[in-house]
């Protein structure tokens, strides 16, 4: 079998406070035959400061990422951080809608980016490469019932990403079905989980997150699947200022969809990082697979 | 020698603050063959036709052109004054410098040079005019009304009235339209059902009115006066003329779980029903889509209890064609169903219901004979939300525009609702209460005022279900823009007024233009409110843009108007800016060549051949001839022609060249 | 020397983009002020020796538009007129004329800034080819010459 | 040969026809249209390697016209001409023998328009080798060089139009050329004049023009004026499926339209 090259931007998060994102990803990629090429030299996305405060930088920084991944040679870049994610297609597509920021922008990283590439995020990324995938290689049925959770940035703005359902999105659900997860329909997949605040302003966090995680919990969710780090880190790890905020204790653990994956397809927890949680996580009796799963699936363009 | 004279319209300060109109005239006056011209305040009021018609007749001029706003607007005025003053109307042009010029260009010298240019090229194709003088085309005194909602009821009934024949045509099986569906009417809370059924009734009953109903229009030709309707008469499978509309035959139906469209879902019906028991006419059709009989060919049980024997299931679509003189485009409007909102559910919750549907529910007739009872669990809700512009006024992902109706309806839905159910509450979450209507703003005010509907001004960002309610989340603006959630039982969603589906294809038949939210477009927004841009094809109701009833029906009435005013001619005069081919003396007799490549461009069929014959009756040559019956003056065929045989008045090859020629001189 | 104005004439036709013009105007939205409008009946009549007669004189782009396909008030006007364009267009490439500075579009009696946008989208693209000497060169000093 | 002779005597000798339009010899090895009214005549008439001139021309001459009935020896740029110009309304079947004459040579007997149509089928068309270069080469040209090179190639015109008298399908009683009120093309035989008349007959001859190459070959001074038909001869055949001089009924591509017609180019 070819072995697929991918290029991939981890960013700082991956390296930092969300390690095991990366070694999720990693670990299913390198299960599946996939490699993942990161851009040598690569610089922080950006986010969420730059934006704020200046244009043309928080155009520049992900645009020299991009040239960078472009001089290499790559095709297809994989951004599992959503707020990488998102920084890289909001500047791929403001560049190439507005020609004279692009010559700007060229100008001050000193390279030329040409736009060619497509960026993919986590899901994306499991939809083109792992699903097809998944039915020769999975161990075990995910057969847990699940709240995927998609936060504010991985869908959104519709008008840039044309990715899912901006209200109700769907992708994650398909995928957690397709490992045999019950993935319920609840009220809080695209609300904010406070986001930045998660280190200034903790009480912020405690209530915006804590609706999600309640609702999650209150419709018998056994485990919330993200693909953000920044959500992964204010549900699992403000899980005092949650419990605060909603007066009682809740155990529901927070899983990358990576990790999911993995656990699905037999990968040692460890390897997946499941230890590095706050929330222990505590899913045992996987069922043995037994056969193929059918999911359905749901036209996700938006029509606007 | 050509004379002409130009008039320059300040138009108040529409043109003048932009366009420096004493320089253009000044300018004017210095083109050749122009030996008048004058700027004046208003040139289309009566001291402004005064001076053309004046000038005129002191300078002998040979033709005029004003120079003001846009032809659409007011060339039929000049011309009128033209003919006033005897000089030929057709030899008066319009250069447009309102519309295409002041009103899109800053003041300055680029604006002027256009304002000039456009003038010189327009006497320079008005040098060129031909005195024409006006087409007699018969009328037919029939009127075709295209839809059987209320707008379609009064002006079939008000043209009927006036003596003249009216054909209907309806989509469904019965008329009524979307009248027949609500429950009370604002203001005044009487019963929808019982003002309209009698006027139902009425044109089933007027000798001059002929209805056809489970019928569409398949095609139209033909132009003002004179159209050639198609009609599909769709396959009802029950003889008209032999069933007496007992009913039988809908009670004895084994396939009863059909939704019922007439409840919008919220019923269900047989598979040969009566779309509502005061249907008009009352005559079952049979549904060959759900019909046991035609998915499988086995049944019959309506052939076999029918004792009029009036079941034919061999029956096949009829296609009738009609000769009218007019026709009246009333095909009204439909609402966006819940389905449309993400935020809300795509449709997914049960209890989320929109204005059509609540009607249903409050309607003595509907699904729940009137009880406030919602669809998921038949429970009377407690807590009811209503969202008005629910996805309206939002350009970001909604529809842009405002639905007009919605304020009301939502105001009486909350009244209506607490009339039933004394100790819920209702909570109405709004933008703007847009009430403009006479006794309409008291209407809402009573139903804040005095049955007590709690308004949120508003929207609501989110609705979603937690153990068996919905939970609306939304904002009150006048609260600090606090967090506002509600547990509702049921929610009703005043979703916006759109188009029918099937408008777009009914303006192309038609050749009339719609707007990009696919309304029919009006001839002019305020002086041509009911005419189209075709000449004898006229709009009422809401198929134009939301419009509520009082509105539609004096829409109605306005369109009845028009077409008996064209009744009222035995001929009209039609523009004769019409094709024409050349004829000269023999031996030539035309430059036409007769290779008739101008025959199938004709969309009217107009081009004939004609033989030119000698004394004996031999044949010398074959030549296109255009019938100036039929001719509509598109000059296709002008542009089609390679030895320019063809001419179209109004728009001359010698008229266009020179209009462009003058572009060189400036 | 001042900026370069290109001369921009509009054939249109009666129906859709004449109104459509008109309904910019009402609309107030504003576009450049090179253009110069010519109604026609229908795009049917626009014949395409009124294009070169509008080079020859002295226009620098040409600007052709009527209604949408199916909503010709005539029905089928603006079907020929699309043929009949496709060609003209061929043969103009074929034999140099610059086509970039000849733009064809369907605005109908709604789309007053689509109008808007399409003059002053030819403005800009005119301006930037500068103006069409060749051509006029050809017609002015050839003749005197 | 003796077969075209054998038929063209029996037509006249027989009076299906009162005219046959086909060669006689000409100057030096040359050959010239020539018309016959009698039968002894066509002793005169010959068919050769050099009889490649479109007489279909003739058809609209005041000699044909005034025939209550004709026979014309056909080679199959005649044929297609005969199609063209009889969908065109310019000549009924009625009035025309047309004997076939293969583009080997070969006679094929008297054809009827539905044989004719056949024929016109079976024979080679297309553009020549040499011509589908020099269009490929002048497409391949900048804008400028393109239209420079057509401002050089008509400046030697002298608007004799042998171009169009040579042209069967240039019928017209009054030529637009000729319409003064308004002068559409102007008449001096200026760099200006030249370019427009030239695109105007092209723009005419589209759809129509079945690429006889006549135009070429009348031209006094050399302008490769067929390629510009062939070009779009080409370009009608592959966007509209449309090809003229091939049916008897037939509307060129300029007279009707599919609602799938391309407009990509239009805004």
């Amino acid at each position: 079998m070819q072995k697929i090259k991918l290029g991939y931007y981890p960013g700082c998060s991956l390296e930092g406070s969300s390690r095991e994102y990366n070694e999720s990803v990693q670990a299913i990629a390198e299960k599946l035959g996939i490699e993942l090429v990161s851009i040598p030299d690569w610089n922080c996305c950006g986010a969420t400061a730059a934006h704020n405060l200046n244009k043309e930088l928080s155009l520049s920084l992900p645009a020299r990422n991009l040239a960078l991944a472009e001089e290499a040679g790559l095709k297809e870049l994989v951004v599992p951080c959503a707020a990488c994610y998102s920084r890289f297609t909001t500047t791929q597509h403001e560049l190439m809608h507005d020609e004279t920021m692009h010559q700007k922008v060229n100008g001050i990283i000193g390279k030329e980016y040409k736009g060619n590439l497509r960026i993919l995020n986590v899901i994306q990324f499991i939809e083109e490469f792992i699903i097809d995938k998944l039915d020769d290689n999975i161990k075990f049925e995910f057969n847990k019932k699940v709240a995927c959770y998609y936060g504010c940035l991985l869908v959104r703005p519709n008008k840039i990403l044309n990715f899912d359902r901006t209200e109700d999105p769907q992708t994650m659900d398909v995928v957690m079905k397709k490992l045999g997860a019950d993935s319920i329909d609840w009220a809080y997949k695209t609300e904010c989980c406070g986001a930045g605040f998660s280190v200034s302003f903790t009480e912020a966090v405690g209530r915006l997150s804590g609706k999600i995680v309640e609702d999650a919990d209150h419709r018998g969710a056994e485990a919330l699947i993200v693909a953000c780090p920044m959500c992964h880190s204010n549900l699992d790890m403000r899980r005092p200022e949650i419990d605060k905020y909603n007066g009682k204790k809740l155990n529901i653990p927070v899983l990358y969809i990576t990790q999911a994956i993995g656990l699905a397809l037999g990968i040692d927890r460890n390897i997946l990082g499941l230890q590095r949680h706050f929330v222990t996580v505590k899913l045992n009796d996987f069922k043995p697979f037994a056969k193929k799963i059918e999911v359905e699936n749901l036209q996700i363009t938006e029509e606007i | 020698m050509a004379r002409i004279g130009v008039f320059i319209c300040h138009c108040g300060e529409n043109i003048s603050a932009t366009v420096d109109c004493p320089k253009v005239s000044e300018v004017a006056a210095k083109f050749p063959g122009v030996v008048y011209s004058i700027d004046y305040k208003y040139m289309c009021s009566d001291p402004g036709q005064s001076m053309v018609v004046n000038a005129i007749k002191e300078h002998k001029l040979t033709g005029v052109v004003v120079s003001a706003c846009s032809p659409r607007m007011h060339e039929p005025t000049f011309r009128r004054a033209c003919a006033e003053a005897g000089l030929n109307p057709y030899l008066c042009e319009m250069a447009n410098i309102r519309e295409h010029c002041s009103w899109v260009h800053e003041k300055g010298d680029k604006t002027d040079q256009k304002a000039i240019d456009v003038v010189r090229m327009m006497v320079e194709k008005v040098k060129r005019n031909n005195a024409l003088m006006s087409i007699k085309v018969p009328v037919t005194k029939t009127a075709l009304v295209i839809g059987g909602g209320v707008a379609g009821i009064q002006a079939a009934l008000d043209i009927a009235n006036a003596g003249h024949k009216v054909i209907m045509v309806e989509r469904d099986p019965s008329i009524g339209g979307h009248m027949s569906q609500l429950s009370e009417t604002f203001p005044t809370l009487d019963c929808s059902q019982c003002i309209l059924t009698p006027r139902m009734v009425e044109v089933a009953q007027n000798p001059n009115i002929k209805l056809y109903t489970y019928a569409e229009v398949e095609s139209v030709e033909g132009f003002v006066g004179n159209f050639t309707v198609k009609i599909r008469k769709k396959a009802k499978s029950v003889d008209e003329t032999v069933c007496n509309g007992c009913g039988l035959c809908t009670t004895k139906c084994p396939n009863k779980k059909i939704p019922n469209e007439f409840e919008l879902g919220m019923g269900k019906r047989p598979a040969i029903y009566v779309p509502f028991p005061q249907a008009v006419p009352n005559i079952p059709v049979i549904d060959k889509i759900n019909c046991t009989y035609y998915k499988t060919g086995k049944c019959k049980i309506c052939e076999k209890v029918c004792q009029a024997k009036a079941i034919r299931f061999d029956q096949e679509d009829e296609i009738i064609e009609v000769a009218v003189g007019a026709i009246a485009i009333c095909t009204g409007f439909d609402v966006k169903k819940t389905d449309f909102f993400p935020e809300y559910g795509y449709g997914k919750y049960k209890d989320i219901i929109d204005g059509l549907q609540f009607e249903r529910m409050a309607s003595a007739s509907g699904p729940t004979s009137g009880e406030m009872r919602r669809p998921s669990d038949g429970q009377t809700p407690k807590k009811i939300v209503f969202v008005a512009c629910a996805g309206s006024r939002d350009p970001a992902k909604g529809i842009e525009y405002c639905s007009k109706i919605c304020c009301m309806y939502t105001a009486k839905h909350a009244m209506l609702y607490k009339h039933k159910v004394h100790d819920g509450t209702a909570y109405v979450f709004y933008m703007d209460i847009r009430a403009a209507g006479k006794n309409y703003d008291e209407f809402t005010r009573r139903g804040i005022e005095e049955d007590g509907a709690k308004y949120i001004r508003g929207r609501v960002s989110k609705i979603y279900e937690r153990d068996g309610k919905l939970i609306v989340v939304g904002a009150d603006t006048l609260m600090n823009a606090e967090t506002v959630e509600i547990e509702a039982d049921m929610v009703v969603l005043a979703t916006a007024g759109v188009a029918n589906p099937g408008a777009e294809e009914l303006a192309q038949k038609l050749h009339v233009s719609y707007d990009q939210h696919k309304f029919f477009s009006e001839a002019h927004p305020k002086l041509k409110p009911v005419e189209t841009n075709t000449a004898g094809i006229y709009l009422a109701g809401a198929c134009q843009a939301p419009k509520d009833i009082p509105e539609s029906v004096a829409a109605a009435s306005g369109v009845a108007g028009k077409i008996s005013c064209l009744f009222a001619n035995n001929e009209l005069t039609r523009e004769p800016l019409i094709a024409f081919v050349d004829r000269t003396a023999p031996p030539e007799y035309s430059s036409c060549t007769g290779c008739f490549l101008c025959q199938p461009v004709c969309p009217y069929n107009a081009i004939e051949r004609e033989d030119v014959k000698d004394r004996n009756g031999n044949l010398i040559k074959q030549l296109a001839y255009i019938n100036p019956g039929l001719c509509q003056g598109c000059g296709t065929c002008v542009a089609v022609c390679k030895s320019k045989s063809i001419d179209i008045d109004g728009y001359t090859n010698s008229q266009m060249y020179y209009e462009v020629d003058a572009l060189l001189n400036s | 020397m001042s900026e370069f104005e290109p001369k921009i004439v509009a054939f249109v036709c009666n129906w859709c983009t004449y109104a459509g013009a008109d309904l910019t105007g009402t609309s107030r939205i504003k576009y450049s002020a090179n253009v110069r409008i010519v109604r026609f009946p229908c795009t049917g009549r626009i014949d395409y020796m009124l294009l070169t007669k509008a080079f020859a004189s002295g226009a620098d782009g040409i600007i052709v538009s009527g209604c949408h396909p199916n909503d010709c008030h005539y029905t089928s006007g603006n079907f020929y007129a699309r043929r009949r364009w496709m060609v003209f267009k061929k043969i103009c490439d074929f034999m140099g004329i610059d086509t970039r500075r000849i733009v064809f579009s369907w605005v109908s009696a709604a789309e007053g800034g689509k109008w808007a946008e399409i003059v002053n989208s030819t403005n800009e693209e005119i301006k930037k080819l500068g103006p069409y000497e060749s051509y006029h060169k050809l017609s002015t000093q050839d003749i005197l010459a | 040969m003796e077969e075209i002779k054998k038929i063209a005597k029996e037509l006249l000798a027989e009076n299906k026809v009162q005219l046959i339009v086909g060669f006689e010899k000409g100057s030096a090895n040359k050959v010239r249209p020539a018309f016959f009214t009698k039968p002894e005549e066509i002793d005169q008439l010959i068919y050769n390697e050099y009889c490649i001139h479109n007489i279909a021309l003739y058809l609209k001459k005041d000699i044909c016209q005034k025939a209550n009935n004709l026979a014309i020896i056909a080679n199959p740029n005649v044929v297609r001409s005969i199609l063209q110009l009889a969908s065109e309304n310019q000549i009924a079947e009625e009035k025309i023998k047309i004997i076939g004459i293969s583009f080997e040579g070969k006679c094929v007997g008297l054809l009827d328009f539905k044989a004719a149509e056949e024929f016109s089928k079976t024979q080679p068309k297309g553009i020549k080798p040499e011509d589908k270069a020099l269009i490929e080469k002048i497409q391949a040209m900048p804008l400028e060089e393109r239209f420079n090179y057509w401002v050089e190639a008509f400046s030697p015109c002298i608007k004799c139009y042998a171009c169009r008298a040579s042209c069967p399908m240039c019928y017209c009683g009054k030529c637009n050329v000729e319409t003064n009120n308004p002068q559409w093309i102007p008449v001096a035989p200026h760099k200006y004049g030249n370019l427009e008349w030239h695109m105007m007959r092209a723009m005419h001859l589209a759809g129509r023009c079945i690429n006889c190459g006549e135009c070429n070959r009348s031209c006094p001074v050399n302008i490769p004026l067929n390629i510009l038909s062939y070009m779009l001869s080409d370009f009608i055949l592959d966007e509209f499926d449309s090809e003229a001089g091939m049916n008897a009924v037939f509307t060129p591509a300029l007279s009707v339209y599919t609602s799938v017609d391309k407009e990509n180019f239009i805004k």
